[in-house]
C-alpha cells in the first residue's frame, strides 16, 4: 500500500487527502463502536443510540454554524452564551405566553441568535477586532445579559406548556425529534455550502484571503454573513437546548462552545479555513458523542470526557498539519525529479 | 484627525463610561437598627429566593435592613468577594449558606475579625467560622425519612442511586451519611446503593447526571435526590425517557416544582420544609446574636417572631444548632395544600 | 527627544492612569468605605492571581502567539499541589512540584507550537480543555483546604497592622522582575523582534524556536505561581479554580497596550490595566452588581481597548488599521511570490 | 490600431527613475517579448499596466482610448491579466472553482451551477491540452499546472492581454514546450501575450516582436526576425559605466571559504567555488538562476541536500543562521522589507540585533552601548536620520538599506554575502555602498556579491562567477569579464548563435 501511495502523483494524493478525513472518522467510529460494544452490555441497544442521537443533535446544529465561521479563517467562541441566552428567551416566552406556537418560538430564538451573531460579525469585519478577542468578549457580554434577564428567577419545567416539553420526548419513526431537526439543519447547511455562491466564497476567503480580495470577493460582508448564520443556528440550538433541559438558569450551556469546536476540528475543518465539509463535522460530532456515551456506560469518571475533547483537538490539528506538510514534501520531490537541469540543453 | 485630539477623545470616552456606570449603582446606605447580609449558595435557585423573602419579612418586623445577593453559579470561591464586600460595607451580620465550607472559611474569619457576626443556615460552614448554624430540620431525620420513603416505593428491593448537589456541600454529605446508616438496617438488606452522582445544583448537569445514571445502571430501581434542583431534573429526565413509575424517585423538592410530576406518577412521596420560615428564623437568630441575647452556648432560648420560641442545642453531633422543625412530607393527596 | 514609539506608549499608560482615577472617583461616590487606606490596598488582592497570569500571557502575546490554556494550567497545577500536600509532603516541596507541573504543561504547548509550528490558538484551545479535564481527574469535587497559615499568608495574609496584603507585594515583585526581563534583557528584546518580524529575527541569528518554546514555559510557570497565590487567598484548591478568569486576564493584557498581532506592549501597561480591571470589578461589587453584569462591563472594556488601539495605530501610521486576516504561518510558496511582486513597489 | 499603447510613460521611486518616457504598442494576436537586465524597468511596467501602481506621467491607451487603471480590478475588467512566477491560487479548492472564484456561473435558481462550471472549465482545459480534470484539488498541482490554471482563469474572463513574467523559470523542458503550444493557441484566438524572459532562445522561438529596455528607457521595438540573440544582448547591455566605481586595490590573501558539490534537489546542483581573504567575488545570473537559493543554503536558512563547506580550513555544517554567524559568515538578504529589517523597531535596535550576545552583560541590555554602535555606523555609512532611536519604518529606502548593511557589519563577519545590496536605491546611496564594500575588502573582509546589475558586478568584482538554471556555468577574471560575455553565459547563448 505504501509503495502505491508513493507512486501516486501529487494530484491523486491531494484528492485522497481530501477524502482521507471523512474515511478516517468513519474508521475511528467503527473502532469505538466495537470497543464499547464488547465492554458495555447496553451500548448497542436502540434506546442508547436514541440517547446518543438526542445528545448530538444540539452539537450538530451549532457546529454547522461554527463551521461557516471557521471556513473564513475566524472562530466564534460566543456560541455557548448565545445558546444559553436564546434558550432562556424560549423558556421565558413560553412561560409567560403558553399560547404561542412552538414553531414561532423557534423562529424568535433564531432571530435573536442572528442579531447576536451580526454583532460578532460587525466587531470582526468593521471594527477589525480579531475574532478570538471579539467572541471572547461577547462570550462574557451575552452571558452577562443572560444573567441580567434571568435575574435570579429560573424558569422551571413546571411553568412550560406540555406541547413544548413533549418535543424532546417524542421519537417519530424511532428517531428522536431533535435529531430530525439536526439532520434537516445539516442537509440545508451542506446544500448551502455547496450551492449558494456567497457560501462558496467562505472557502475562497479562508483558503487565500489576498487572492479572494483580488478576485473581487467582498470579504467583509461575507464574514458578517458567516457570523450572523453562526448566531442564528446557535439560537436554534438554544431552542433545542431548552426543550431538552427545560429548567434553565443563567449558567445554561456554559462551556458548550468547546464541545462544538471539538466536533468542528475533528470533523476535518482546517483551523486556517478554506476546507471542511458539513458531513465531516456531523461525523466528528457523532464520534465525540459516542465516545462520551461509552465513557458513561463504562462508569468512567465524568472528567475524562473533557480531557478527551481537548486531546482530540490537539491530535486533529497535529495530524492535519503533518498531512499537508507530507503533501508539500511529495510535491517538492516530484518537481525535483522533473527539473533535472542538464547543462547539455543550454548549448542547443 | 490629529493625534492629540484623538487621544483626548479616547480619554473622554473612558470618563463618560465611568460616569454611566455610576448611575447603574443602586445601593444606598440608610442608617437603621442592624444591617444583615443574606448570602445564598447562588441566586436564581427558587428555594434560596424563598429563604431570602422569609428573611426580608423578619427584617421588616425587626426594623433591620436585610440585603439578599450572591453569585449566580454555585461555588464557594464565588461567594468570597461577596463576603469581603459585605464586611467592607459595614454589615453587622452575614447569614450564609455555602456549598464549600472550607473555601469560605478564611474570608468569614477575616470578616469576623472586623466585628461582623456570622450565622450559617442550610449549607453549614466550618464550625470555627460561624456563631450558630440554623438547620432546616434534624439531619438524621431527613436522612432516615428519605430512605424510608424510597424503601416503601420499591418495597425494599433493588439498586438505588443518590443524585446530590456539590461533593463539598456539608448538609448534603451529612444527610448521605445518615442515609447510609439507615440502609445498614436489616429492613433494607436487599436494597443496594450503587452510585452517588453530583449535579452541582446546576439544572443541566443534574439532568445529564440523571441520564447517565439511567444509562450506566439499566436495572436501577430508585433515585434519591436530597436537593430541590436534582429531584426536579431527575423527574424531567424520567418523563423524557418514559421511565416514570419504572424507576422510583424521592428526596427533597418544592411542591410547586414537583406538582406535575406527582400527578403523572413519577414520584409518590417526597419531603422538604417551609423555606421562607427557614430564612425568617435565620434572620431572627442573627438579630438576637447582634443583641447579645444569643452567643452560641447550648440551652439559650429566644423568641422568633410568629414562629415561637427556639432553643440552641447540639444536634446530630453538630453544635450550636437551632432547628426549624421536622420535615414536611408531600404526597399526591396533600400536594395541592402547599403553594411554595 | 523621545522616539515616536516611546511617546505613544507613554500616552497609552497615561490614559490608563486617567481611567484609574476616574473609576476611583466613581467608586468613592458609591460607598464611603472605598477611600480608606485598608480598602484601597485591599482592592487588587482578589485579582493578584489574574495579574500574575497576565504577566505570563504578555510574554506569549508579544511574540505574536496566544495561550488561552493558562486558567486550566493553574487549576491542574494547584490540584496536583493539593493532592501531593494532602499525601503528607511538606507544603513548600509540594508547591515546588506543582510549579514544575505547571512549567511542564507550558512546555507541552511550547513544543507543539514552537517546534511543530502548529497554530497557537488551536493548540491552546485544545489544552484548555485537556488540562481542565486533568484537573478534575486529579481532584474531582472534594476540594483540599487544610493549608498552613505560613503558606496561605502569601495569598491571603496581611502585614503592617493587618492592612498591607502580602499578595500585593508578590504582584509588584513579579511585575518588577518580569518587567526587567522584558525591557532590559536580551531575551526580552528577542520577544519584540520575533513578534514584529519572525523571519528577519531568524535571519539575524536569533534562536527563534528556543525563545518561542521558552515563552510558553514562562506562561505555564506564571500560571503555577498564580495558582499558589490563588490557593492562599481562597484557602482551598479546587479543579474548577479560575475557570471564569480568562476574560480578566486577556483584558488586562490587551488593555495594557499589548498588540494582539505581537511586537508591542509593556509590563507597566499590563500592571496599570490590571489595577484598572480590579478597581472596576470592586467598584461594581460595591454597587451590588451581579458577577455576570460585571463581565459585561469588562467585555466592553476589552473591545474598547482594541478599537482605541486600532484608531491610534491608524492615526500614527495612516495605514489600514489592522490586517483583517492573521497571515497563515509557514509562508507558502505563492505568498512569497506576492511579497516578491510587492517589494519593488514601496522601496 | 494596437490593443495596448504606452505613450510617454514615466515612474520614479524616491528619486530613482524606474521607467523614463517609454512608448510602444502591443498588437492583438501577437506574442510581444519584453527583454532587459534586472532593474531595466520590466516589472515596474507590468505593475503600471496591471494597476498595482499608477504612472507619474504619460498615457495608457486601450484600442486607442486613454484609460486610467486605478487598481487590479479595473485592469481585470479591461481584460489585462498578469501571471507571476509562482501563480496565486486557492490551494484548498478544485481547479474549476479556482477558475470561477467569486463569479460562479448560476443556474436558474441562482444556485452555483456545478455541472455548467465544470463543463466550461473542461472546455477551456481541453483547449489548453491539459491532463488534469476540473475536479482536481489545486493543492496537488505543480507550478506548471498552476500556470496553466492561471491561463485558464484568464481565458474564462476572455482576457485580451496576458502578461507572463518569467513563466518558465521553474519549468522542466517538456513543460516549457507545453506552455509554448498553449501560448501559440492563445495567439490564434487573438489574445495578445506579453512574454518577459531572460531566456533569449525562448524569445527567439516564440516572440513576434521584441522590445528592449535599459535603465528604464525604451531602446527599440523590432519584429523578432530582425534581431539575432547577439544583437538583443548588445541592445540590452552597454549601460553607461558612468558611476565611477572606487575599487580600492586589496591584497588577496589565502582561501577563507571553500564550497564543493553544493546541491539542493530541484534548485541547484554541484556548486563549487572558493573565496579568498580581501577578495570581492561577483555572482552574476538572471532571476531564477538559483543564486539567492545558494546563499540561503550556505547561511543555513534553507536545507542543503549535499556538498561540503569549509570555513578557514575547518568543516562547517550550516544548521542555522545563528551557527553561520558564530563562524563569521553573514548574509544580507535580498528581500530587505521582509527579511532584512524589523520595521517597527528603532535604528539602534536593528543595528544591534545580530550581535546582541556580544553587547549584553550577563543577559542584560546596555542601551548606551547599542546607541553608540548605531551612531558609529550611522556616521560611517552616512545614514540620514534624526537619532538612533528613530523607527526604521520612517526612513527612506536607501537609508533602510544602509541600516541593514550596518547591522551585518556590526556582526564583524569575516565573510559577507551581499544579495542585491543596491537594488532599488538612489544613485547616491549606491555610490556610498560601493565605497564601503571596496573599503572593507581592502581591510581583509571576504565578500560574495550577488547582483543583477552588470556594471556593479564588473566594477566591483575581482572575479566573476556566472550561474544559470541552478549550475555554475563559467568563471571570469576581472580583466576577461565584459558585459557581453557575462550576459551570454547567463542567457546560455553560445558564440556562433550571436
Amino acid at each position: 500500500m505504501i509503495a502505491r501511495v508513493r507512486a501516486m502523483r501529487p494530484q491523486e494524493l491531494a484528492a485522497a487527502a481530501f477524502r482521507l478525513r471523512e474515511i478516517g472518522i468513519v474508521l475511528a467510529l467503527l473502532v469505538v463502536i466495537v470497543f464499547f460494544g464488547a465492554r458495555a452490555s447496553n451500548f448497542l441497544s436502540v434506546s442508547n443510540w436514541q440517547d446518543i442521537a438526542q445528545n448530538v443533535s444540539i452539537v450538530v446544529v451549532v457546529a454547522v454554524g461554527e463551521t461557516m465561521v471557521v471556513l473564513t479563517r475566524n472562530i466564534d467562541l460566543s456560541v455557548g452564551s448565545i445558546v444559553g441566552l436564546c434558550g432562556y428567551l424560549v423558556a421565558a416566552t413560553l412561560a409567560h405566553h403558553p399560547g404561542v406556537p412552538v414553531e414561532v418560538v423557534a423562529l424568535i430564538a433564531m432571530a435573536a441568535g442572528l442579531g447576536l451573531g451580526l454583532i460578532n460579525g460587525l466587531l470582526v469585519a468593521v471594527a477589525r477586532i480579531p475574532a478570538i478577542i471579539a467572541t471572547l468578549a461577547t462570550l462574557a457580554i451575552y452571558r452577562g445579559i443572560d444573567a441580567e434577564i434571568t435575574g435570579g428567577k429560573n424558569i422551571t419545567a413546571s411553568q412550560l406548556p406540555d406541547r413544548f416539553l413533549s418535543l424532546a420526548a417524542s421519537k417519530p419513526l424511532g428517531f428522536p425529534a431533535l435529531a430530525w431537526i439536526a439532520l434537516g439543519v445539516a442537509v440545508v447547511g451542506a446544500a448551502t455550502l455547496r450551492f449558494v455562491p456567497w457560501a462558496r466564497d467562505f472557502y475562497a476567503i479562508g483558503s487565500n484571503p489576498d487572492a479572494a480580495r483580488f478576485a473581487g470577493i467582498p470579504a467583509g460582508r461575507r464574514i458578517i454573513i458567516a457570523f450572523a448564520l453562526s448566531g442564528a443556528l446557535a439560537g436554534l440550538g438554544g431552542f433545542l437546548f431548552a426543550s431538552r433541559f427545560p429548567t434553565l438558569d443563567s449558567g445554561a450551556a456554559n462551556g458548550f462552545e468547546l464541545t462544538v469546536i471539538t466536533a468542528v476540528v475533528i470533523g476535518g475543518v482546517n483551523v486556517f479555513g478554506g476546507s471542511g465539509t458539513v458531513l465531516g463535522v456531523v461525523l466528528g460530532a457523532v464520534l465525540v458523542a459516542t465516545i462520551s456515551n461509552g465513557f458513561t456506560l463504562l462508569r468512567l469518571d465524568e472528567f475524562w470526557k473533557i480531557f478527551f475533547n481537548g486531546f482530540a483537538i490537539v491530535a486533529a490539528v497535529t495530524i492535519d498539519s503533518l498531512v499537508t506538510r507530507r503533501l508539500q514534501e511529495a510535491l517538492r520531490r516530484r518537481r525535483a525529479e522533473l527539473l533535472v537541469p542538464s547543462p547539455a540543453r543550454a548549448d542547443a | 484627525m490629529h493625534k492629540r485630539t484623538l487621544v483626548v477623545l479616547t480619554g473622554l470616552a473612558v470618563v463618560v463610561a465611568a460616569a454611566v456606570m455610576a448611575t447603574l449603582g443602586t445601593a444606598g446606605t440608610a442608617k437603621t437598627h442592624y444591617k444583615i447580609f443574606i448570602l445564598p449558595k447562588a441566586t436564581g435557585i427558587p428555594v434560596f429566593t424563598q429563604n431570602g423573602n422569609g428573611a426580608k419579612k423578619a427584617g421588616k418586623e425587626l426594623g433591620d435592613v436585610v440585603t439578599y445577593n450572591g453569585p449566580t453559579t454555585v461555588s464557594g470561591a464565588a461567594q468570597v468577594p461577596f463576603i469581603n464586600n459585605a464586611a467592607r460595607q459595614g454589615y453587622n451580620a452575614i447569614v450564609i449558606s455555602t456549598p464549600d465550607a472550607n473555601a469560605v472559611a478564611p474570608a468569614l474569619k477575616r470578616a469576623a475579625a472586623r466585628g461582623v457576626k456570622i450565622i450559617s443556615y442550610d449549607g453549614d460552614t466550618a464550625r470555627d467560622a460561624r456563631t450558630i448554624f440554623v438547620a432546616p430540620s434534624t439531619n438524621s431525620l431527613i436522612g432516615q425519612y428519605e430512605v424510608q420513603w424510597m424503601g416503601a416505593q420499591i418495597n425494599y428491593k433493588g439498586q438505588i442511586a443518590i443524585l446530590s448537589a456539590n461533593a463539598t456541600s456539608a448538609n448534603q454529605n451529612t444527610w448521605i451519611t445518615f442515609m447510609k446508616q439507615e440502609l445498614r438496617k436489616s429492613k433494607y438488606k436487599n436494597m443496594e446503593l450503587v452510585k452517588i452522582a453530583y449535579g452541582n445544583d446546576d439544572p443541566t448537569t443534574s439532568a445529564q447526571q440523571a441520564q447517565a445514571l439511567l444509562q450506566s445502571y439499566p436495572n436501577l430501581k430508585g433515585i434519591i435526590s436530597p436537593t430541590t434542583v436534582g429531584i426536579q431534573a431527575a423527574a424531567q429526565e424520567l418523563k423524557q425517557e418514559g421511565k416514570c413509575g419504572k424507576v422510583q424517585l424521592t428526596g427533597l423538592g418544592l411542591p410547586n416544582d414537583m406538582r406535575k410530576y406527582v400527578k403523572s406518577g413519577c414520584t409518590t412521596k417526597f419531603g422538604l420544609w417551609n423555606e421562607s420560615n427557614l430564612g425568617y428564623l435565620a434572620a431572627y437568630v442573627a438579630h438576637n446574636v447582634l443583641d447579645g441575647k444569643l452567643n452560641g452556648t447550648l440551652g439559650q432560648s429566644f423568641k422568633a417572631g410568629t414562629l415561637g420560641t427556639f432553643k440552641v442545642a447540639k444536634v446530630d453531633g453538630n453544635s450550636p444548632v437551632v432547628v426549624l422543625g421536622p420535615p414536611l412530607v408531600f404526597t399526591p393527596q396533600n400536594i395541592d395544600k402547599y403553594h411554595f | 527627544m523621545k522616539s515616536l514609539t516611546l511617546r505613544i506608549l507613554l500616552r497609552w499608560e497615561t490614559l490608563l492612569v486617567v481611567a484609574i482615577i476616574a473609576v476611583g472617583i466613581w467608586s468613592a461616590t458609591l460607598s464611603p468605605f472605598f477611600l480608606n487606606r485598608a480598602n484601597l490596598l485591599d482592592l487588587v488582592t482578589p485579582y493578584v492571581f489574574v495579574g500574575l497570569m497576565a504577566f505570563g500571557l504578555t510574554f506569549v502575546v508579544i511574540t505574536g502567539e496566544i495561550d488561552i490554556s493558562i486558567c486550566s494550567t493553574l487549576a491542574a497545577s494547584i490540584v496536583s499541589f493539593a493532592q501531593i500536600f494532602a499525601a503528607g509532603v511538606n507544603v513548600w516541596a509540594a508547591a515546588l512540584i506543582g510549579l514544575c507541573i505547571a512549567g511542564g504543561l507550558g512546555l507541552v504547548n511550547g513544543l507543539l507550537i514552537g517546534v511543530l509550528n502548529l497554530p497557537s490558538l488551536a493548540v491552546t484551545l485544545g489544552t484548555l480543555a485537556a488540562y481542565s479535564g486533568l484537573a478534575f481527574v486529579v481532584l474531582s469535587g472534594e476540594g483540599v483546604a487544610t493549608f498552613p497559615e505560613s503558606f496561605t499568608k502569601y495569598g491571603g495574609g496581611y502585614l503592617a497592622g493587618n492592612e498591607l496584603p502580602i499578595a500585593l507585594l508578590v504582584l509588584v515583585a513579579f511585575a518588577l522582575g518580569l518587567g526587567i526581563v522584558l525591557h532590559g534583557t536580551r531575551f526580552g528584546r528577542y520577544l519584540y523582534a520575533i513578534g514584529s518580524n519572525r523571519e528577519a529575527a531568524r535571519l539575524s541569528g536569533i534562536p527563534v524556536t528556543r525563545v518561542r518554546v521558552t515563552v510558553f514555559v514562562v506562561s505555564g510557570l506564571m500560571a503555577g505561581i498564580a495558582g499558589l497565590v490563588y490557593v492562599g487567598y481562597f484557602g482551598s484548591a479546587r479543579a474548577d479554580a479560575a475557570s471564569t478568569s480568562l476574560l480578566d486576564v486577556v483584558t488586562a493584557v490587551v488593555l495594557g497596550g499589548v498588540g494582539i498581532f505581537g511586537g508591542t506592549g509593556s509590563m507597566p501597561g499590563v500592571l496599570l490595566a490590571l489595577i484598572l480591571v480590579a478597581e472596576v470589578r470592586s467598584g461594581m461589587q460595591l454597587a451590588n452588581l451581579s458577577g455576570q453584569l460585571q463581565n459585561i462591563v469588562i467585555g466592553v472594556l476589552l473591545l474598547a481597548a482594541i478599537v482605541a488601539g486600532n484608531l491610534i495605530s491608524a492615526a500614527r501610521t495612516g495605514s489600514r488599521p489592522a490586517r483583517l486576516h492573521r497571515r497563515r504561518k509557514g509562508v507558502t510558496a505563492n505568498a512569497r511570490a506576492d511579497a516578491q511582486v510587492l517589494v519593488d513597489s514601496n522601496p | 490600431m494596437s490593443l495596448l499603447e504606452l505613450r510617454g510613460i514615466s515612474k520614479s521611486y524616491g528619486g530613482v527613475r524606474a521607467v523614463d518616457d517609454v512608448s510602444f504598442g502591443i498588437e492583438p494576436g501577437t506574442v510581444h517579448a519584453l527583454v532587459g537586465e534586472n532593474g531595466a524597468g520590466k516589472s515596474t511596467l507590468v505593475k503600471l499596466v496591471t494597476g498595482v501602481i499608477q504612472p507619474d506621467d504619460g498615457d495608457l491607451l486601450i484600442d486607442g482610448e486613454p484609460v486610467w487603471i486605478g487598481d487590479a480590478q479595473t485592469a481585470h475588467r479591461l481584460g489585462i491579466v498578469a501571471m507571476y512566477q509562482e501563480p496565486t491560487v486557492f490551494p484548498d479548492l478544485s481547479v474549476a472553482e479556482n477558475v470561477f472564484a467569486g463569479r460562479h456561473p448560476r443556474s436558474r435558481l441562482h444556485t452555483v451551477d456545478w455541472r455548467g462550471m465544470e463543463d466550461e472549465a473542461m472546455r477551456i482545459l481541453r483547449e489548453l491540452g491539459v491532463d488534469f480534470g476540473p475536479g482536481t484539488p489545486v493543492r496537488g498541482l505543480g507550478v506548471a499546472d498552476r500556470q496553466l490554471l492561471e491561463i485558464a482563469k484568464a481565458l474564462s474572463t476572455n482576457a485580451r492581454l496576458l502578461i507572463m513574467d518569467e513563466p518558465t523559470a521553474a519549468l522542466s523542458p517538456n513543460e516549457v514546450d507545453n506552455l509554448f503550444a498553449t501560448v501559440r493557441k492563445l495567439r490564434e484566438r487573438g489574445v495578445a501575450v506579453v512574454y518577459i524572459s531572460h531566456r533569449l532562445e525562448e524569445v527567439a522561438a516564440l516572440a513576434d516582436t521584441v522590445t528592449v529596455l535599459r535603465d528604464g528607457r525604451h531602446i527599440d521595438t523590432k519584429p523578432a526576425g530582425e534581431l539575432s540573440q547577439g544583437e538583443i544582448i548588445r541592445l540590452m547591455v552597454g549601460r553607461s559605466l558612468d558611476a565611477l566605481f572606487p575599487k580600492e586595490e586589496a591584497e588577496i590573501g589565502d582561501v577563507v571559504f571553500r564550497a564543493d558539490g553544493l546541491t539542493r534537489r530541484g534548485v541547484f546542483a554541484d556548486i563549487s567555488f572558493e573565496l579568498r581573504r580581501g577578495e570581492i567575488v561577483g555572482l552574476a545570473g538572471f532571476v531564477g538562476a538559483g543564486r539567492t537559493e545558494v546563499a540561503r543554503s550556505i547561511f543555513g536558512v534553507d536545507p542543503l541536500d549535499g556538498g561540503r563547506i569549509e570555513i578557514e580550513g575547518r568543516p562547517f555544517r550550516p544548521r542555522s543562521p545563528r551557527a553561520a554567524l558564530r563562524r563569521g559568515l553573514a548574509y544580507l538578504p535580498e528581500d530587505r522589507l521582509h527579511e532584512g529589517l524589523v520595521q517597527p523597531m528603532s535604528i539602534s535596535d536593528n543595528t544591534s540585533m545580530a550581535v546582541l550576545p556580544a553587547l549584553t552583560a550577563g543577559g542584560f541590555l546596555r542601551p548606551r552601548l547599542e546607541r553608540s554602535l548605531a551612531r558609529r555606523f550611522m556616521q560611517q555609512l552616512s545614514i540620514k536620520a534624526t537619532s538612533p532611536a528613530q523607527v526604521v519604518r520612517s526612513l527612506s529606502g536607501g537609508n533602510q538599506q544602509k541600516v541593514v548593511l550596518g547591522k551585518w557589519l556590526a556582526a564583524e563577519p569575516r565573510i559577507l554575502i551581499l544579495d542585491e545590496p543596491t537594488h532599488g536605491v538612489d544613485v547616491g546611496t549606491k555610490a556610498d555602498v560601493h565605497r564601503t564594500i571596496s573599503h572593507l575588502a581592502a581591510q581583509g573582509l571576504t565578500i560574495l556579491l550577488i547582483s543583477s546589475e552588470l556594471p556593479e558586478i564588473l566594477g566591483m568584482s575581482d572575479r566573476v562567477l556566472v550561474m544559470r538554471e541552478g549550475r555554475l556555468v563559467t568563471e571570469l577574471s576581472r580583466d576577461e569579464a565584459t558585459q557581453e560575455n557575462v550576459i551570454q553565459a547567463a542567457a546560455g547563448v553560445t558564440e556562433e548563435a550571436a
